[in-house]
């Protein structure tokens, strides 16, 4: 018996990294689960951050092999061109990342789950950790697409002081002296941003080379265990937001990071954090049932009835997690930065979309 | 054909200026061009011949001036209205197409003046209605056994006769030849001399010429062009006496 | 000429052939991916047709025939989309109601695909050279930063319509039909440019390719001929992007990229500029080799890559070219 | 003062724009090369700098390697491919360089990873200085334009003023007769091609400092600069340098203003993002308007 | 007087097509030769052969005592072989001062030397070349060949397309190099101006010498049958 996975994720060009950490967090944990893995036979595809592949990818994986459960994918878009039309084929689809809100709200679906977290919520819990900081006025930017204008109103839905200004950018963005002359003649207190990727890194090294020092609060993305060596000193004591920081304690996260680290010689990621829960939800839902009794499997998949690196974590009615969020700080050990938990920013907290889900 | 009155010209060029930047390359120019005659135009180096001929076919805009053709201003038309209606020009360098075969070139040249070439379905190469009469014009030219050979590959002297053959294929009013004996070496120079003296009973010729030989035995009338302005207009004998012509143009013992 | 040409629609006919029987034996193998695999090689094949006539016929090198391709998954997107939610797409000055018909499908896209490359086609024809390769560039650049920030069907994320429009009489969905409707598309367009090109009006687009100063000293617009050339060229690739966008059921900005322009680019030049089945073969090959290299290794576009350099290299008139043993194409 | 800075950010972006374009300029303006690879070979620049100031903690040797590594990557990429395609037309240039990307790209993949590498600016560098007026301005903003300024004039000097310059451009305009004339345009172009090269390795290098360094950096880079090359109008170097700082304006005055500008005619909060998408393609209506006005780009010689 | 160039049965091909069947010549230093034939006999494919502009299949190629069979082009040139090509050539953007000094090489023959030949160069020194008249750009072509301080000058109807006045002014250039003892190899058509200059004649047809010798034994029952005079 057993499930058959499907993972489709990046592996090649230049948004490889965030591939190979999921890859990576998931084959962790189907090697620490020793035997009980053998119940999972898994296939991996590069999508090559293709919309179009992705799908394609998705239809093989579907049509000619048969797999019961598909996941990996990173990205938004590419997660939108592929789960809906791959839980209207029966299908199951885990996120280990990605979680657009057309799929947390009307588009839920029975088949659809969401491990990672709803994509507002790292930037709720910015919004919610500045009114708790009691920051007066804050400076918000994100680059002009979907996921950046849900990032800023995601800010925004927690964040009770005023907004100085609200700047959207130009995606894939490398040079940002128009916005870091706009934010030093604001009368902002601080400064959130969500930039994915090498525009965080370029805005955050030109912040720095700027001298205007306004603090700065981010969603983890840009301070992601992958991207803070590129950052370098420049992000030092930038407070960011994440349900999960490798220094979590609790014994699950302390197996992880220190197997994940033994097994590749590096930190892990929030995305490899991501990919390792996920790896265990399935496995813990294929001990309690057989994937094909559907209605089984899904309630086995509901019940969230393993060991998370996050400590506690279960499902909405969505079916998107319900976990606590906190604030990290960006800190050197040694010589390596990373992150550290400063303190809770959100607890329990699900998503602002579960309630237009009719399942 | 309605002929238009005899001697009335065909071409009357009234006026003509155009200048590039501080340079003048024509100046105040007025010519004509009458039924069956050639009319050479010559003139020193950098006179302003090829760039009278460019404002003739329409290739760039005078500054002032007015064209008539067969008695229709022809100002407002682009270059390829003015080769419709029936001025057909050779050019300086030979210009043809390449990568086509002669036949392939003189089907161009009719169907372009038939002036319909937005036709999409029909086979152009068994088009008879453009075979019939491109291969009549290469004959005309003397180029009947070499029309399946590709125009690449055609020597220079055959390059220029392609080009006359593409000319007569616009079933033209007028010509205008820029240069055609250059390259052309002693023996293409006679054929293409004969050549051109039968051409001018189709219609008349402006001829662009260095080679004196070929003009004094061609040309019904010369003007001198300098510094883009005509100094002399006149018959063979005329313009040969000219001292002026002598001295700037002919040089001293012509 | 006439014997080569011969030999030119043999070819012609065989690479179609191939096509065909490949999906045909993997469909009967069970293989639906492969089946896919060969309808995205007729759906780039039949873009890369598009492209060939203005770029292999009639010389002009645009960079910009993603927007195109998009435009055409746009239309797609957009229509059914609408049709699902019941919603009208415009209802000022007229209303127009989404559809998941392809046979109204299709031609809108075309249309579209048409009404942008006459816009662009005759603002960029006033150039030329390089300096048409980029602007063409730039117009779909600004179409691609559109995409992305335009809300309302998706932006950056794209824009999903789960399930394939429909076709009178067939299943769209099976991937076999799906197939043989893109294979009949794609022979309509390989007709319709041997016709095209073989036209009067075929020989004077080569003709302004050549030499345009010539083409005007007997008669002929070349702008005029181009820009219909770039028009037609549009439509055929919006009618691409169009299938894309149903064999994926999804659009997204990708599909407007300048990766995009040079895929298809890239399809043209591998198979052989201004060869018939030229886009064909060469999006064929480009598709079997990112297949086939992808499972040898994850760093795979470098083995592409050395491929592509290979056949720049040692097969200028690409691999159509290396079959005929002849040079560049007229 | 806001729109003082913005200016200033205006040019000092046009100047990094420069940079990155200036490579270019000399091998597709002077060369006639489309070189689609110029992003790569930038990469290369980056990626090396930051590999020599790891290992060494020097960002100045960084940045000689920058200059060494990609010049080494230019000569061999111009003898291996690129010196077959000089007779052949633009096609098969956007193919072979095409096919350079894949390679490049994923060789670095290869060679460095996924992820991106950290390359910094050496403290005598980094930091605000104070300006006359009080603003407070990036030092490294400053040195860019400086470089930039000066990476202008040396080009230009060299182009129009030495001997170098002047066979270049002889062999541009006929690659055959300058070579009946006994120069040997060959290796001429292999130096020239790895001089293009290094400039966009030191500019890979410089940017990259400030930027990330990851796989994939060069290409937004590279269609900047075509941008830029194109508006200059190809082969001239002034071109590349006034299209530069056009772009730069055009693009900083367009982000910093728009959105601002369109929130007096509509509602606000749709006025930021559609003010950000109508800023995001300012440069390429600028590029078509250009070059639909002047076919030939501002200070284009040719067609 | 040494030998300064000689052909032996040369042969050369434009791809698959044969164009030189077998030129033999010989040129000594000091001398004048004029190469004769009509038009696409193999005239300007001998030169391009002499300037390794194009690759002999067959046959031997000396200049100075050397074979030239295994030079690239600028080597050539390097060894003394400037060349006035058909069709001028200039280099279009560049200026008149730049044209000269693009190639030059050490020798008797400076700027300061073309100017003194054709003033009319003196005048236009910083025009750009390709808004020069065609007989300004013909003496730019010949000036910028002597630059390289050849040994020997390759004229390829250095006349063409020249008005009378100009052209008579380019014969007397070339009189004057001859009087300093400059070897030139020329192709033209005015049978009175080589008779004029020329030493020896070498007559081609169908890419193959089939005469050769003193320019006064070149009858006009010679020129009649090879050139169509
Ligand atoms: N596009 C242009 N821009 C600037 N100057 C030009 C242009 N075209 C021609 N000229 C100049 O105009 C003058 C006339 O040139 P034109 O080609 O008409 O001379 P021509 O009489 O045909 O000479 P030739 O007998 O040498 O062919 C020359 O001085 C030339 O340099
Ligand atoms: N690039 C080429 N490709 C193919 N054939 C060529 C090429 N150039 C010349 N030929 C052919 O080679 C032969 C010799 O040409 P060449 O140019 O040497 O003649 P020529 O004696 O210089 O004539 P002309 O007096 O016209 O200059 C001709 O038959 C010509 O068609
Ligand atoms: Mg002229
Ligand atoms: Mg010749």
């Amino acid at each position: 018996e057993g499930v058959k996975v499907g993972m489709i994720t990046t592996l090649s060009g230049g948004g490889a990294g965030l591939g190979v950490d999921t890859r990576d967090g998931f084959l962790l944990a189907l090697k620490n689960a020793g035997d009980a893995a053998k119940q999972v036979e898994l296939v991996i595809e590069d999508d090559q951050q293709k919309p179009d592949v992705a799908v394609q990818i998705a239809d093989k994986m579907i049509q000619s092999e048969q797999v019961d459960v598909l996941t990996g994918i990173v990205w938004s878009n590419l997660a939108m061109a592929v789960v809906p039309a791959a839980v209207a084929q029966g299908k199951f689809y885990l996120s280990t990342n990605a979680a657009p809100s057309q799929l947390a709200g009307a588009g839920c679906n029975p088949k659809y789950f969401s491990v990672s977290y709803q994509n507002d919520n790292l930037h709720e819990a910015a919004g919610a950790y500045a009114t708790d900081a009691g920051i007066g006025k804050m400076f918000i930017m994100a680059p002009n697409y979907p996921a950046g204008q849900d990032s800023l109103s995601g800010f925004k839905r927690y964040y009770k002081g005023e907004v100085a200004n609200e700047v959207y950018t130009q995606v894939g963005q490398t040079d940002y002296a128009a916005e870091i002359a706009q934010i030093r003649n604001s009368d902002a207190d601080a400064v959130f941003f969500f930039l994915p990727g090498g525009m965080g890194i370029a805005f955050m090294k030109q912040y720095a080379e700027s001298g205007v020092g306004k603090p700065v609060i981010g969603p983890a993305f840009s301070f992601s265990q992958d991207i803070l060596p590129a950052v370098g000193d420049a992000a030092l004591g930038v407070r960011n937001t994440a349900q999960w920081s490798h220094d979590l304690d609790n014994p699950a996260n302390k197996a992880f990071v220190e197997s994940f680290q033994a097994e590749y010689g590096r930190l892990p990621s929030l995305y490899a954090a991501q990919a390792y829960d996920t790896a265990n939800l399935l496995l813990s839902a294929v001990a309690k049932a057989d994937v094909a009794d559907a209605d089984a499997f899904r309630a086995a998949l509901t019940e969230a009835d393993f060991p998370s690196v996050r400590g506690k974590f279960s499902f909405g009615p969505n079916q998107h997690p319900i976990q606590d969020y906190y604030v990290r700080e960006v800190v050197k050990e040694g010589d390596v930065l990373t992150n550290k938990i400063i303190g809770p920013a959100m607890t329990d907290h699900g998503d602002a979309y579960a309630e237009q889900c009719k399942m | 054909m309605p002929e238009p009155k005899l001697n009335e010209p065909i071409l009357e060029i009234r006026g003509l200026r155009k200048a590039f930047g501080a340079l003048v390359a024509t100046d105040d120019v007025s010519l004509d061009l009458r039924p069956g005659e050639i009319h050479a135009l010559i003139g020193p180096n950098g006179a302003g011949k090829s760039t009278l001929i460019k404002q003739i076919v329409g290739e760039i805009r005078p500054n002032s001036g007015s064209i008539r053709f067969e008695g229709q201003v022809i100002d407002g038309l682009d270059a390829a209205a003015r080769a419709r209606l029936g001025l057909a020009r050779s050019f300086q360098v030979s210009s043809v197409i390449p990568d086509f075969t002669v036949l392939q070139n003189v089907m161009l040249a009719v169907a372009g003046a038939s002036g319909a070439v937005f036709r999409f379905h029909r086979p152009a190469l068994s088009d008879r209605k453009l075979t019939e009469p491109a291969l009549f014009h290469i004959e005309q030219a003397g180029l009947a056994d070499r029309h399946l050979v590709q125009a690449a590959k055609l020597s220079h002297g055959e390059r220029r006769k392609l080009e006359i053959a593409m000319a007569l294929a616009l079933r033209p009013r007028a010509f205008l030849l820029d240069e055609p004996m250059a390259g052309m070496g002693l023996e293409g120079g006679r054929q293409l001399t004969s050549i051109l003296s039968e051409l001018r009973n189709e219609a008349p010729i402006l001829l662009v010429e260095h080679d004196m030989d070929a003009v004094f035995a061609l040309a019904d009338r010369i003007s001198v062009l300098v510094y883009g302005r005509i100094i002399a207009t006149g018959s063979v004998a005329e313009i040969r006496a000219n001292p002026e012509v002598r001295r700037s143009y002919l040089g001293e013992d012509a | 000429m006439g014997e080569l040409l011969n030999r030119d629609a043999i070819i012609n006919l065989v690479i179609f052939a191939l096509l065909v029987a490949v999906a045909l034996g993997a469909h009967l193998a069970g293989d639906g991916f492969t089946v896919t695999l060969a309808t995205k090689a007729a759906i780039f094949g039949l873009a890369g047709v598009g492209l060939n006539l203005a770029l292999g016929y009639g010389g002009l090198i645009s960079f910009g025939h993603a927007a195109f391709f998009g435009i055409g998954g746009y239309v797609t997107g957009i229509l059914a989309s609408h049709a699902s939610s019941g919603m009208p797409v415009v209802t000022l000055p007229f209303t127009i109601m989404g559809s998941n018909e392809m046979l109204g499908i299709w031609p809108v896209a075309m249309l579209a695909g048409g009404v942008a490359a006459l816009a662009i086609g005759a603002l960029s024809l006033r150039t030329s050279g390089v300096y048409f390769i980029m602007v063409t560039l730039a117009f779909a650049q600004m179409l691609y930063y559109f995409a992305i920030s335009w809300s309302r069907y998706g932006g950056e994320d794209g824009l999903s319509f789960y399930v394939r429009n429909t076709f009178p009489g067939l299943n769209t969905f099976a991937p076999i039909q799906y197939f043989a409707i893109c294979a009949v598309l794609l022979a309509l367009a390989l007709v319709f440019t041997a016709v095209v090109t073989q036209s009067r009006f075929g020989l004077a687009l080569q003709a302004a390719r050549q030499n345009s100063q010539r083409a005007v000293a007997v008669g002929i617009r070349p702008y005029a001929i181009r820009l219909t050339a770039f028009v037609l060229s549009g439509m055929i690739v919006g009618l691409a992007g169009s299938l894309y966008a149903d064999l994926n059921r999804f659009v997204s900005p990708a599909m407007l990229s300048w990766h995009m322009s040079g895929e298809i680019m890239v399809f043209v030049i591998l198979g052989g500029v201004g060869r018939l089945c030229g886009p064909v073969a060469g999006a064929a090959i480009y598709i079997l080799l990112e297949h086939v290299l992808g499972g040898i290794s994850d760093y795979w576009q470098a083995l592409l890559g050395l491929l592509l350099l290979g056949i720049v290299l040692f097969a200028p008139g690409g691999l159509i070219g290396i079959v005929t043993r002849r040079g560049r194409h007229a | 003062m806001l729109l003082a800075e913005q200016a200033l950010n205006g040019l000092q972006y046009g100047m990094m724009l420069f940079l990155m374009a200036a490579g270019l300029t000399l091998v597709f303006g002077v060369m006639g090369l489309i070189n689609l690879a110029h992003g790569s070979l930038y990469m290369t620049g980056a990626f090396a700098c930051a590999a020599v100031a790891a290992a060494t903690g020097s960002f100045w040797l960084g940045l000689v390697a920058s200059l060494a590594a990609a010049a080494a990557a230019g000569a061999l990429v111009e003898v291996a491919v690129i010196r077959r395609l000089y007779a052949r037309d633009h096609l098969d240039q956007v193919l072979a360089t095409f096919a350079l990307i894949l390679i490049f790209s994923e060789g670095a993949r290869w060679l460095f990873g996924s992820f991106p590498l950290y390359l910094k600016l050496p403290p005598s560098l980094s930091g605000a200085v104070v300006l006359p007026g009080g603003l407070h301005y990036p030092l490294f903003r400053l040195v860019i334009i400086g470089f930039g300024a000066a990476v202008a004039v040396g080009l230009w000097w060299l182009i129009t003023r030495t001997r170098l310059g002047i066979r270049i451009r002889a062999g541009e305009a006929d690659r055959e007769m300058i070579g009946a004339l006994g120069v040997d345009i060959a290796r001429l172009y292999t130096i020239v091609f790895a001089l293009g090269a290094a400039l966009a390795g030191f500019a890979g290098a410089l940017v990259g400092s400030i930027q990330s360094v990851q796989v994939g950096m060069g290409e937004p880079v590279l269609i900047l600069a075509f941008v830029v090359v194109v508006i200059g109008g190809i082969g001239s170097i002034k071109g590349a340098f006034v299209g530069a700082l056009l772009v730069g304006m055009t693009d900083t005055l367009g982000k910093a203003l728009l959105p601002g500008l369109l929130s007096q005619v509509v509602e606000a909060s749709s006025a930021k993002t559609v003010g950000a998408s109508l800023a995001s393609v300012l440069i390429y209506v600028l590029m078509a308007v250009v070059l639909i006005m002047r076919p030939q780009g501002l200070f284009g010689a040719r067609g | 007087m040494t030998r300064l160039l000689e052909l032996r049965d040369l042969t050369a091909s434009y791809g698959p097509v044969q164009a030189l069947f077998g030129i033999s010549l010989d040129l000594d230093e000091g001398q004048v030769v004029a190469l004769m034939g009509r038009n696409g006999m193999g005239k300007t494919t001998t030169i391009r052969c002499i300037s390794r502009l194009l690759p002999h299949s067959g046959g031997e190629l000396r200049f100075a005592d050397r074979d030239l069979a295994s030079l690239s082009a600028p080597r050539v040139a390097r060894l003394g072989v400037g060349l006035v090509p058909e069709g001028r050539r200039c280099f279009g953007p560049l200026t008149v001062a730049e044209n000269l000094t693009v190639a030059a090489r050490p020798g008797p023959w400076d700027m300061a030397r073309v100017c003194a030949l054709f003033p009319r160069l003196q005048e236009r020194m910083g025009q750009i070349a390709r808004t020069l008249s065609g007989g300004e750009q013909q003496m730019l072509a010949i000036g910028r060949a002597l630059m390289t301080n050849p040994r020997l000058l390759i004229l390829d109807e250095a006349t063409e397309g020249l008005a009378p006045v100009v052209r008579q002014e380019i014969w007397a250039g070339v009189r004057q190099l001859k009087a300093e003892g400059l070897s030139i190899l020329l192709v033209d058509k005015s049978l009175s101006e080589i008779a004029s200059v020329a030493d020896r004649a070498v007559v081609v047809e169908r890419g193959a010498t089939v005469w050769q010798g003193g320019i006064t034994d070149l009858t006009p029952d010679l020129t009649d049958r090879y050139l169509g005079v």
